[in-house]
């Protein structure tokens, strides 16, 4: 999957503003955001929040992880952790990245949150590689993937579902031979076909 | 007899991966030529051996294994036959969703005629299956192809292009290196067939 | 984009060109009239006792069913010899020299190893030298050398890694993935481009 | 601005067809959610899955309708602008949805068709709409077309070796799943037939495995591909 994709499925997670408009309710088919009153919170889906963003008719408010000494934490306990933390976010670098690109102005200290979720994501890619090494090695036929993130698990694809692929290819079964070789019978058979000899 | 003519079609194919090499028409018959040879001669052979198998006076003369042999070969000459055909259709298909309904020239002059009634045929098939998703006319598949970030977006024309009429019945003209800001589902297909550029500041 | 990771079938251009590849046969009976199957030798039939190289969908054909025409040998690579030094260190070995579909060829000869040798052999070089593979298509401080010795297979996942890489590094890098020409249409413009440096 | 006053939050009254066959009225918003879990379990599978034509028909039906709306809005209004936004994603998923699906249809053909046929005949539930299987009959018989006419010079009966020996999805293929509720026993495919064993799933668990051990479960609702 491209990331992109994977972007566009965090983007419907919801997320605060302060809008700088009034407005009645918005009846999308997805259901109803609003009513939007200038400087009271309102809640909308991530891809409406850059938009409206983007037009200048909001403040992002930063989800709650979103602060320095939460992120020092969690940073500290990923790299003392063997396996992998729990994220605060389902969607936690598509999120970062979004904000700290169009509402950078809405997040304070963004430069230092920017390198520290950076961190995260690298401790986390560290561990992911040594994990996927392992299955292959171990021609794992499962494993539990808890606690990764949806992003997390597609920086994994394609290689280890495919190299895995191959794995049980060659595991398999000594004796199985390919469908595509034909039997004596059915050899003496189609060369007789269409010869006069065929009663 | 050991297939290498008809292996060369498919090593064709391998070389030129992502494009699709001119029909070669020469080697199909070649490789056409050395199957029907093939048959010919194990139908003499299993001929003759079932005439000696009838006569007493004669010591049998068995073909069966010169006929094994050469039923391999017929096999593979006729897999590798098949495979270029398939995977050149495969190619013509891609191309239909990349580059639409109109092929351009010099592409077009690499395919056989079979191949450019399949690519019609093909074209067809598609349209009417589009026409009949949902129940208002139909889903133009060939469009929405990457999740939507903006409403309009900005383009530049990599080539003299031409008058271009928007669903809004305006009409912009198309020159080399012109710059335009348009709702991006107009843009969409002229962009993966490389009229415009999308520029992402 | 494909759908899946590469899995033969009849009209596979790999499986095709991976059953090509050779392996030595030694003919139980005489074929009469197929002498010129053996490039050396000039009579009409050919002999029970030659031996010769076959590609390995001749091979597979004729060594099959309750009366077989030939008796197959390994092919050199599979054979103790490169086994030990598979063993020793896969990640070091040249498989692309050692042979182009070093895998897909394995897996047809190993139905003529009893023993289970060659299947045990290639199981664990791919597991062996997967870690190499994934750096190099991750870019991380891996030999780029390495990826010439990669053999078909290996190059086949290590192209899809890398190019899932790029689309990442993008992603993490830009503020958007511009929408880009559909991949025949690309070539279609390079080779229009070559095409024109031909003529001038 | 009540030009474009939908059903957002009532009930859409549509008739998802599941094994136990009730009756479930959806809201908009979880028609979509199912939208887009079909989404991905047919990006992630590698056989095609059996067809969601209820949720994408009535997703479409919303999507003409808000259209309709919009047409009557002024294209400065900056609701409008939001409203395209979402009728644009929707349209992605399920454009996306249905390319994939004929990406399958048309690379596993042979096989798709053949099965398809014995469900009808047996009475199973179909996995393709009326309007797929007809584009699989079409671009089936283009590629028999195909091949025959380039088999014509065979002498006698031309060979009919690649129908016998079509192009299969490999079931065994590795996926990413999630288990929507909690599932006992899934059996493992060890590649041995000897060495089977069974794990169980918490819900909310994530977890790489070989698609054949869990493709009921997919198709069940019990798991869904990530």
């Amino acid at each position: 999957m491209n990331p992109d994709e994977v972007e566009f499925l965090a983007e419907k997670q919801l997320i605060s503003i302060i809008p700088t408009f009034n407005s009645n309710v918005i009846h999308l088919i997805s259901g109803d955001v609003g009513p939007f009153r200038a400087s009271l919170p309102v809640r909308v889906p991530l891809w409406m929040a850059i938009n409206l963003k983007q037009q200048r008719k909001c403040k992002i408010q930063p989800p709650d992880w979103m602060n320095i000494e939460q992120l020092e934490e969690l940073k500290e306990e990923e790299k003392r952790s063997k396996t992998f933390v729990k994220m605060p976010s389902e969607h936690y670098m598509i999120e970062a990245k979004l904000l700290l690109n169009y509402a950078t102005d809405d997040i304070s200290r963004a430069d230092e949150i920017r390198t520290i979720i950076k961190d995260i994501w690298d401790i986390r890619m560290s561990k992911i590689r040594s994990s996927v090494d392992t299955l292959v090695r171990n021609a794992g036929f499962y494993a539990t993937v808890d606690h990764l993130t949806l992003m997390e698990i597609n920086t994994m694809r394609p290689l280890l579902p495919h190299a895995l692929d191959q794995v049980y290819r060659m595991k398999k079964a000594q004796s199985t031979r390919l469908p595509t070789q034909s039997t004596t019978l059915s050899l003496l058979n189609s060369s007789h076909r269409g010869s006069s000899l065929s009663s | 007899m050991s297939a290498e003519k008809a292996c060369a079609l498919v090593k064709e194919l391998h070389r030129n991966q992502g494009t699709l090499p001119p029909y070669n028409n020469d080697l199909v018959n070649e490789v056409t030529k050395e199957i029907t040879q093939l048959i010919q001669e194990n139908r003499n052979d299993a001929q003759e051996s079932e005439r000696s198998r009838g006569s007493d006076l004669l010591e049998g003369v068995s073909y069966i294994s010169t006929i094994r042999v050469r039923h391999a070969a017929i096999q593979r000459n006729l897999r590798c036959l098949l495979a270029y055909h398939y995977n050149r259709v495969r190619s013509l298909r891609t191309m239909r969703w990349e580059f639409g309904s109109i092929l351009p020239a010099d592409i077009k002059a690499n395919l056989s005629t079979a191949e450019t009634n399949w690519f019609s045929k093909y074209s067809s098939i598609l349209a009417k299956y589009m026409r009949s998703v949902g129940e208002d006319g139909g889903v133009n598949l060939a469009v929405d192809l990457h999740p939507p970030k903006a409403l309009y977006i900005e383009v530049q024309c990599l080539v003299d292009y031409g008058r271009y009429e928007l669903s809004d019945g305006s009409v912009l003209l198309l020159k080399k290196n012109s710059r335009h800001f348009l709702p991006r589902v107009e843009c969409e297909e002229l962009i993966r067939q490389g009229v415009f550029q999308h520029i992402v500041i | 984009m494909s759908l899946q990771s590469y899995t033969p079938n009849y009209f596979s251009i790999d499986d095709i060109l991976a059953s090509q590849e050779r392996c030595p046969c030694k003919f139980i009976v005489d074929i009469p009239k197929l002498g010129r199957l053996n490039p050396s030798a000039e009579s009409n039939d050919l002999k029970a006792g030659t031996t010769l190289e076959l590609p390995m969908w001749l091979a597979e054909h004729l060594s099959a069913g309750r009366h077989p025409i030939i008796a197959v040998e390994l092919p050199r690579i599979y054979k103790e010899a490169y086994r030990e030094i598979l063993k020793a260190d896969a990640c070091a070995v040249d498989l692309h020299k050692l042979g182009l579909y070093f895998y897909e060829h394995g897996l047809y000869v190993k139905q003529f190893d009893a023993r289970g040798d060659v299947s045990k052999i290639l199981l664990e070089t791919f597991q062996v030298r997967f870690r190499q593979l994934m750096d190099l298509a991750n870019n991380i401080g891996s030999d780029p050398a390495v990826q010439d010795r990669l053999d078909s297979l290996e190059r086949k996942l290590f192209k899809e890694g890398h190019a899932a890489r790029t689309r990442l590094n993008t992603w993490l890098t830009d503020s958007g993935t511009p929408i880009e020409a559909a991949a025949m249409v690309i070539n279609h413009k390079k080779r229009k481009r070559v095409d024109v440096e031909d003529i001038i | 601005m009540d030009a474009v006053n939908n059903s957002g939050e009532d009930d859409i009254d549509i008739n998802i067809d599941d094994s136990d066959s009730e009756e479930i009225p959806l809201t908009a918003a979880e028609v979509i959610e199912r939208m887009e879990e079909a989404w991905l379990n047919e990006k992630f599978a590698p056989e095609i899955l059996p067809n969601k034509s209820e949720i994408v028909d009535c997703l479409l039906g919303q999507i003409s309708y808000m259209e309709e709306n919009l047409q009557n809005l002024s294209s400065n209004d900056f609701q409008k602008s939001l409203h395209q936004m979402e009728v644009d994603r929707l349209r992605f998923i399920i454009t996306s949805y249905l390319r994939t699906r004929l990406e399958k249809i048309e690379t596993y053909v042979f096989s798709i068709v053949k099965n398809e046929e014995e469900r009808s005949e047996n009475n199973q539930l179909l996995y393709l709409t009326d309007n797929e299987l007809q584009f699989a009959k079409a671009y089936k018989g283009s590629l028999e077309q195909h091949f025959e006419e380039l088999l014509r010079f065979w002498p006698g009966l031309g060979p009919d070796d690649w129908k016998k020996d079509p192009v299969v999805p490999n079931m065994s293929s590795f996926v990413f799943a999630k288990a929507k509720s909690a599932v006992e026993g899934v059996m493992l495919d060890e590649a041995n037939d000897d060495e089977e064993a069974l794990v169980d799933l918490q819900s909310g668990s994530q977890i790489i495995i070989s698609y054949n051990s869990i493709s009921q479960l997919v198709k069940n609702d019990e798991v869904c591909l990530i």
